[in-house]
């Protein structure tokens, strides 16, 4: 039990430490080295499609999209994400319907539809890529600082 | 197991209504069963992000930031953030965080050479300080500056100005918001007298059309854009003409979208002036009470280095700011050129959509809000632009009252406060002051508490102008704090680069994460960001926005404002004033800047027992004093009586911001109108009274062509710009993994056919080269942005991908702003020209 | 279907005198807490229900009771009921109770 | 009329000596076409050709001609004569391009007739005598600029539901068949609703996949839609 709780440890600590490491190469995004070596533009990734609804990192956040987007209309004739997320197609698509703060208009009035300030879903919800993050991000989960038994190296941010 | 989650949520759920409410939950009622572990301390605070200035409640736990929601108590968001706002959260922990100072070393010592090394913070500020004093002594304070940023804090670029002005006595200050919207300021006081809009956000709720010019607001400003929509979805009549030089997602929810050839809009906006005057629609009384006419001077042209053909060809390019007083019948007479049909030649736009446009802009039935960001502002006519608008909402008066509004959308979240309200421009001191005007150096000398004749009166240099100066070796000791110019400054590759590099230069940068700008600077200083500092920002709309100091930085990184200060204190007045004025006012010798600009009587009058219990902030700390209250009522003198009126500073920790003029503990809305601004005077109905003769100018100049167009060899138009889910250089947003996964690299918008023409596919590597430089990128015949043909976009906020080694230094004349919009390229396959040597 | 629980919180905003009232009024109803906010009368409500729609209809009902002003979603989070979907991206809740 | 042989002179000044009994425009055309040599010969009996020959004469021209109607009817159904009108080029097409159907990574392009005119001949010829109506509209210019396509977007969409409604989706499963789909391939969301409503015939393709290759019209309305 102890050991296994000391090699948790020593993980959390090795990875920790080639995060840093890879931290460090990350010319992506802090250009090229030399700034006058020409960089190739790597393939554009691919849209994340499996469906797998994501975890937020905390209750507001809104939640990503975890399906492909392209072609979907967003415009003053037609939104294509309510034609699934609406509450009443919600049956027949098995997608999960927009929050109920989604009703209320600015001065906070319940609506029977989804409000207009709501319409523009992707200033909010964004699709993914499969593209690999070039450096981890040390946020912590609130739910991680209140577990009493925090996962090793959950919370180190040195 | 089930249980306990619930309850945590409903935790969460209860603190999250209490915080709205502004109710404190009794104990037991906040702690269901789990106790304090699952409380978090709520506080309010603007994002960080965009000039919207949209309103966070910002979740803190154990010292950390764990949560941000949208303030439903904020009036410009009501709840409300856009997908960079929803991940402010993760900002700050990118596990390449700086967290000491770095300095280019060999041996153990500094050397411009050497590589980057950890280093204390004292060595990093000898080391500058050693330099600065070199440079002032042996070239005096032009060769010293400071690049800094419409991003700063308020107390900060106020700091900075002090420093530099007062300090170094060197205007060689200027904020990234050159860049950003230094035509909106120019042309606000060349028309007004006076910076900032009349109107506010209140107007998105009163207005009947919307006009935007050069501005993908569903993009760039997403906030206000559901106010638009919401408005526009909600009441039928509404209407929504977008004027761009490409389709994108605001036009997608456009009545009208309204493409052009790049710089016509100039052609579009006096073909609308023209028809407002001949269908009738001049508001007679309007203009013959409260408008001047003038003509500005032409042909002036485009802000590229002197000895360039096109500076040297033009006539007036050395007095672009220049204009002529003139009279109704000579304006019209002007914009009479710009017929129906010149209009439709010069810009491509079908006749419909403009007889359309100016119909709405002529019917006195019709409120209409004009809206314009950087398609505007970066532009190399980009004054006379916004002058055009404005000659639009005076000759018909629809100004200054709920709904009808020009309104200039700002990029930074404090390019109005620190930028244009402290006056961190090379030209301006606070409170819409001039540098140029003996007059107001002697007020500003006056409150600042300084010897007279202190602060120098010779405008400094530009944004662009500095990296040129940099470059040539004219300005040699360089702070840059809160941008990433290497990135984002244009033609970087010849102009910027360089500059930074010169071994005659010293080249600071102060950044929270590493970036480009940082890889190439000689000293790298880590640096607190957003809730890691207490600070304030002014947004668009004239809104003064404060927050606490929620945690703290990592490491030994410390805000810009705790690094101005510190670093005020290795220099004496005896070091850097001139003999001369130490003689005439011997009270100051053997004094730090520290003393004389910050320990002044004023700044540090406030004692740490005036900071909020719980809300202590390091600088307050660590100098002894609450640092940012003692800055901001003195800055906030310059304002009180003269129509910038802040309130107290305590006010602002309460409330979600208020606009300026705070007359009377209330704030302005809509400003020059009688009974909705405290300074128009009785009787008179509408005062312009930042002119002297209290009216507005309305301002002729014709079309001008772009500085660089298409040609045979450089045959595409680029434009550059953002996307959504970054913001500006990406060095905050590429750290979320969220975002960096809805947007991990930039492409090139490129049509379908302008692809296939040259053999393109999407997805294809290709090269992008201008006559300044080149990048490898990917072409993109989707997604949001859907160009014409002839027009190619790449945004720029990849710092693998730097779309600004390609794009031209050319500004606007009048306000120094690059145009990052308008220059020729060509694309080939990437494979081609590797092949050939 | 509902193998969802759903928390949400709201503010119900009511005549200060009318607040108690309002209050013993809330906790008859099913699922519904009140944490506190009758002094200032802005009450402070938690809500577990198994669907969103029912949401709405609660607060339409409150919505009606006698002093209310006003009632405001503040919050909404729903997770799935199922164990095997609740730990989908790695989550972990471990036992908070002491 | 250059091969008139009709004697009448040809001068325009002769309004009053118009002859009473000069014969309509009409009825000379007849005369002249009766008179062709070509027409007298192919109207006589066949006197010196072998039965033969005019067999293989009949059978060579019949080929010639249902070739050259097949060649007319072939161009007119290639994407390059649909989008040589610019009501057609300048809002579908240009809409289309930023599709998944014209560019994919198998690079299998379909073009305007694959899902608008239908494969099978008596169909095909059906469409084509309907589409005369769009030669119609172009003359007379009912969608010359943009806007006026945008109004009537609608009603254009609504024809072409309706029509791929009551074939069920004829155009889409001449590429994309029910029985060779793989649904294994397909991402879970696309997969489950293709085996509740495609497979089961409840819906057909059209039901779902509105605008996949153009923009929307207003959709006000529309079951689906909100």
């Amino acid at each position: 039990m102890r050991s296994r709780l000391l090699f948790g440890v020593m993980a959390g600590v090795v990875c920790l430490a080639t995060g840093t490491l890879l931290a460090q190469d990350a010319p992506r995004l802090r250009g090229p080295e030399p700034f006058t070596r020409e960089q190739p533009a790597p393939p554009l990734p691919r849209p994340i499609t499996n469906d797998v609804r994501i975890r937020r990192n905390y209750p507001d956040q809104p939640p990503v999209i975890p399906h492909s987007i392209e072609g979907y209309a967003l415009d003053l004739n037609a939104n294509k994400c309510m034609s699934c997320h609406a509450r009443r197609f919600t049956e027949q698509s098995q997608a999960p319907m927009i929050s109920v703060t989604h009703y209320q208009d600015r001065e906070g009035n319940t609506l029977g539809g989804l409000a207009p300030r709501r319409y523009a879903c992707l200033a909010c919800h964004v699709s993914q890529t499969e593209a690999r993050p070039l450096v981890e991000n040390r946020f912590t989960d609130m739910d991680a600082l209140t577990e009493p038994e925090r996962q090793p190296g959950g919370r180190s941010n040195r | 197991m089930e249980l306990s989650r619930r309850d945590m949520m409903k935790a969460q759920a209860a603190a999250a209504a209490a915080a709205a409410a502004n109710v404190t939950l009794p104990a037991q009622a906040q702690n269901i069963q789990l106790g304090e572990e699952l409380r978090l301390k709520w506080d309010k605070a603007p994002c960080r992000f965009c000039g919207t200035g949209c309103g966070v409640m910002v979740g803190v736990k154990d010292g950390r930031v764990v949560a941000t929601h949208g303030d439903m108590r904020a009036e410009v968001n009501r709840g409300l953030n856009c997908v960079k706002g929803y991940f402010l959260s993760k900002i700050m922990y990118g596990a390449d965080r700086l967290t000491r100072p770095l300095m280019r070393m060999r041996n153990g010592r500094f050397d411009k050479e050497g590589e980057l090394q950890p280093v204390s913070w004292d060595q990093a500020f000898d080391t500058m300080a050693a330099y600065w004093k070199r440079v002032l002594k042996e070239k005096g304070p032009e060769a010293v500056g400071m690049f800094g940023s419409g991003q700063w804090t308020l107390w900060e670029g106020y700091a900075a100005s002090k420093l530099m002005r007062a300090g170094f006595r060197s205007n060689n200050l200027d904020p990234n918001a050159r860049h950003c919207m230094a035509s909106a300021a120019v042309a606000f006081i060349r028309t007004f007298g006076m910076d900032e809009p009349m109107g506010c956000y209140d107007d998105f709720e009163h207005a009947d059309a919307f006009v935007l010019w050069g501005s993908n607001m569903a993009e760039m400003h997403p906030i206000l854009w559901t106010r638009v929509t919401d408005r526009r979805l909600s009441a039928e009549h509404v209407r929504i003409h977008t004027l761009s030089t490409y389709e994108h997602r605001t036009t997608d929810l456009s009545d009208a979208a309204v493409i052009f050839k790049p710089g016509s809009d100039l052609a579009i906006l006096n073909y609308i002036a023209n028809h407002i005057i001949r269908s009738g629609a001049v508001n007679r009384e309007f203009v013959e009470k409260h408008v001047n006419f003038r003509l500005a001077n032409t042909d002036i042209g485009y802000g590229l280095r002197p000895e360039h053909v096109l500076e040297q060809r033009a006539q007036h390019a050395n007095d672009a700011q220049v204009s002529q007083p003139a009279d109704f019948d000579a304006y019209a007479r002007l914009v009479s050129e710009y017929t129906l049909d010149r209009a439709y030649e010069l810009s491509g736009v079908p006749k419909p959509q403009l007889e359309a446009l100016a119909k709405l802009y002529a019917d006195p039935n019709t409120k209409v809000m004009s809206l314009w960001t950087m398609g505007f502002n970066q532009h190399v006519r980009g004054v006379w632009a916004n002058h055009m608008v404005y000659n639009l909402h005076l000759l018909t008066g629809k100004i200054s009252e709920p709904g009808n509004s020009p309104f200039s959308l700002t990029g930074q979240p404090s390019a109005c406060g620190t930028a244009r309200e402290v006056g961190t421009f090379s030209h301006r001191l606070p409170a819409d002051m001039l540098v140029a005007n003996p007059e107001h150096r002697k007020h500003a000398e006056h409150l600042w508490k300084l010897p007279d004749g202190l602060l120098p009166g010779k405008i400094g240099f530009h944004a662009v102008e500095q990296d040129r100066m940099l470059k040539d070796g004219k300005l040699n000791a360089y702070w840059i704090m809160c941008n990433n110019n290497l990135q984002t400054a244009p033609n970087t590759g010849n102009e910027t680069y360089p500059g930074y590099r010169n071994p005659q230069n010293l080249i600071v940068c102060s950044d929270p994460y590493p970036t480009v700008t940082t890889m190439a600077a000689d000293i790298v200083l880590p640096t607190a960001m957003w809730v890691e500092k207490e600070g304030a920002y002014g947004n668009a709309e004239r809104r003064t926005h404060f927050w606490h100091q929620l945690v703290d930085a990592p490491g030994e990184a410390r805000s810009d404002l705790w690094q101005l200060m510190e670093f005020s204190k290795r220099f004496t007045t005896d070091e850097v004033w001139p003999a001369e004025i130490l003689a005439r006012a011997p009270e100051y010798r053997g004094k730090t800047l520290h003393d004389v600009l910050f320990r002044n009587g004023q700044v540090d009058r406030f004692p740490l027992a005036e900071m909020a219990p719980g809300y202590e902030n390091r600088e307050s700390k660590e100098m002894g004093f609450y640092v940012q209250k003692g800055l901001f009522e003195e800055y906030a003198a310059f304002g009180r009586g003269h129509g910038h009126d802040l309130a107290p500073f305590d006010t602002y920790h309460e409330v979600r911001g208020l606009r300026w003029p705070v007359v009377d503990g209330k704030e302005t809305r809509w400003r020059y109108r009688e009974g909705l601004d405290p300074y128009v005077e009785k009787g008179t109905g509408i005062q312009f009274y930042g002119n002297p003769d209290k009216r507005a100018n309305i301002m002729g100049a014709p079309y001008e062509p772009p500085a660089e167009a298409p040609d045979a060899e450089y045959d595409l138009w680029l434009v550059t710009g953002r996307v959504l889910e970054h913001w500006h250089s990406g060095s905050m947003t590429l750290r979320v993994p969220e975002l960096y996964k809805a947007f991990p690299g930039a492409v090139l918008f490129m049509h379908p056919e302008d692809a296939q023409k040259r053999g393109l596919r999407r997805g294809q590597e290709v090269r992008i080269a201008s006559r300044r430089g080149e990048i490898r990128s990917r072409v993109e015949t989707r997604g949001r942005n859907k160009v014409p043909r002839g027009v190619v976009f790449v945004p720029f906020f990849d710092a693998s991908q730097l779309i600004n080694k390609v794009t031209l230094d050319a500004t606007d004349p009048i306000s120094k702003q690059s145009d990052f919009k308008k220059c020729a390229v060509k694309v080939v396959a990437a494979t081609t020209q590797a092949a050939a040597p | 279907m509902p193998d969802e629980f759903h928390i949400s919180s709201l503010v119900v905003h009511c005549r200060r005198e009318s607040a108690a009232d309002v209050a013993t009024a809330l906790r008859a109803m099913d699922g519904m807490e009140v944490h506190g906010g009758v002094p200032e009368g802005k009450l402070v409500v938690t809500l577990e229900t198994t669907t969103e729609s029912e949401i709405v209809e609660r607060l339409n009902q409150v919505q009606l009771l006698a002093g209310v002003l006003a009632a405001t979603l503040v919050y909404h989070q729903f997770e799935p009921t199922s164990r095997r979907e609740a730990s989908t991206g790695g989550c972990r809740h471990g036992t908070l109770a002491p | 009329m250059s091969g008139a042989e009709d004697a009448s002179p040809p001068t325009g000044s002769g309004k009053a000596e118009v002859p009473p009994r000069k014969p309509g425009p009409i009825r000379r055309l007849w005369n002249w076409f009766w008179r062709l040599k070509l027409v007298r010969v192919a109207t006589s009996p066949a006197t010196g050709f072998s039965l033969a020959f005019l067999t293989l004469g009949g059978f060579v021209a019949g080929v010639i001609f249902w070739g050259g109607f097949n060649t007319v009817l072939e161009a007119t159904n290639q994407p390059e004569f649909c989008i040589s009108c610019h009501e057609m080029r300048s809002n579908v097409f240009e809409e289309l391009q930023g599709t998944i159907h014209f560019t994919n990574r198998s690079g299998v392009r379909a073009g305007c007739p694959d899902c608008h005119v239908p494969h099978e001949w008596t169909r095909k010829i059906a469409r084509k005598m309907q589409a005369s109506q769009e030669v119609w509209g172009h003359i007379f210019g009912t969608i010359s600029t943009r806007d006026a396509f945008l109004d009537l977007r609608r009603h254009l969409a609504e024809r072409e539901w309706a029509r791929m409604q009551a074939n069920d989706s004829l155009e889409c499963r001449n590429c994309h068949s029910a029985v060779s789909m793989d649904i294994s391939k397909q991402n879970p969301r696309a997969a489950a609703a293709h085996e509740r409503f495609l497979f089961t015939g409840e819906r057909t393709c059209i039901d779902c996949h509105k605008g996949i290759a153009h923009r929307l019209p207003d959709m006000t309305g529309v079951p689906g839609w909100q």
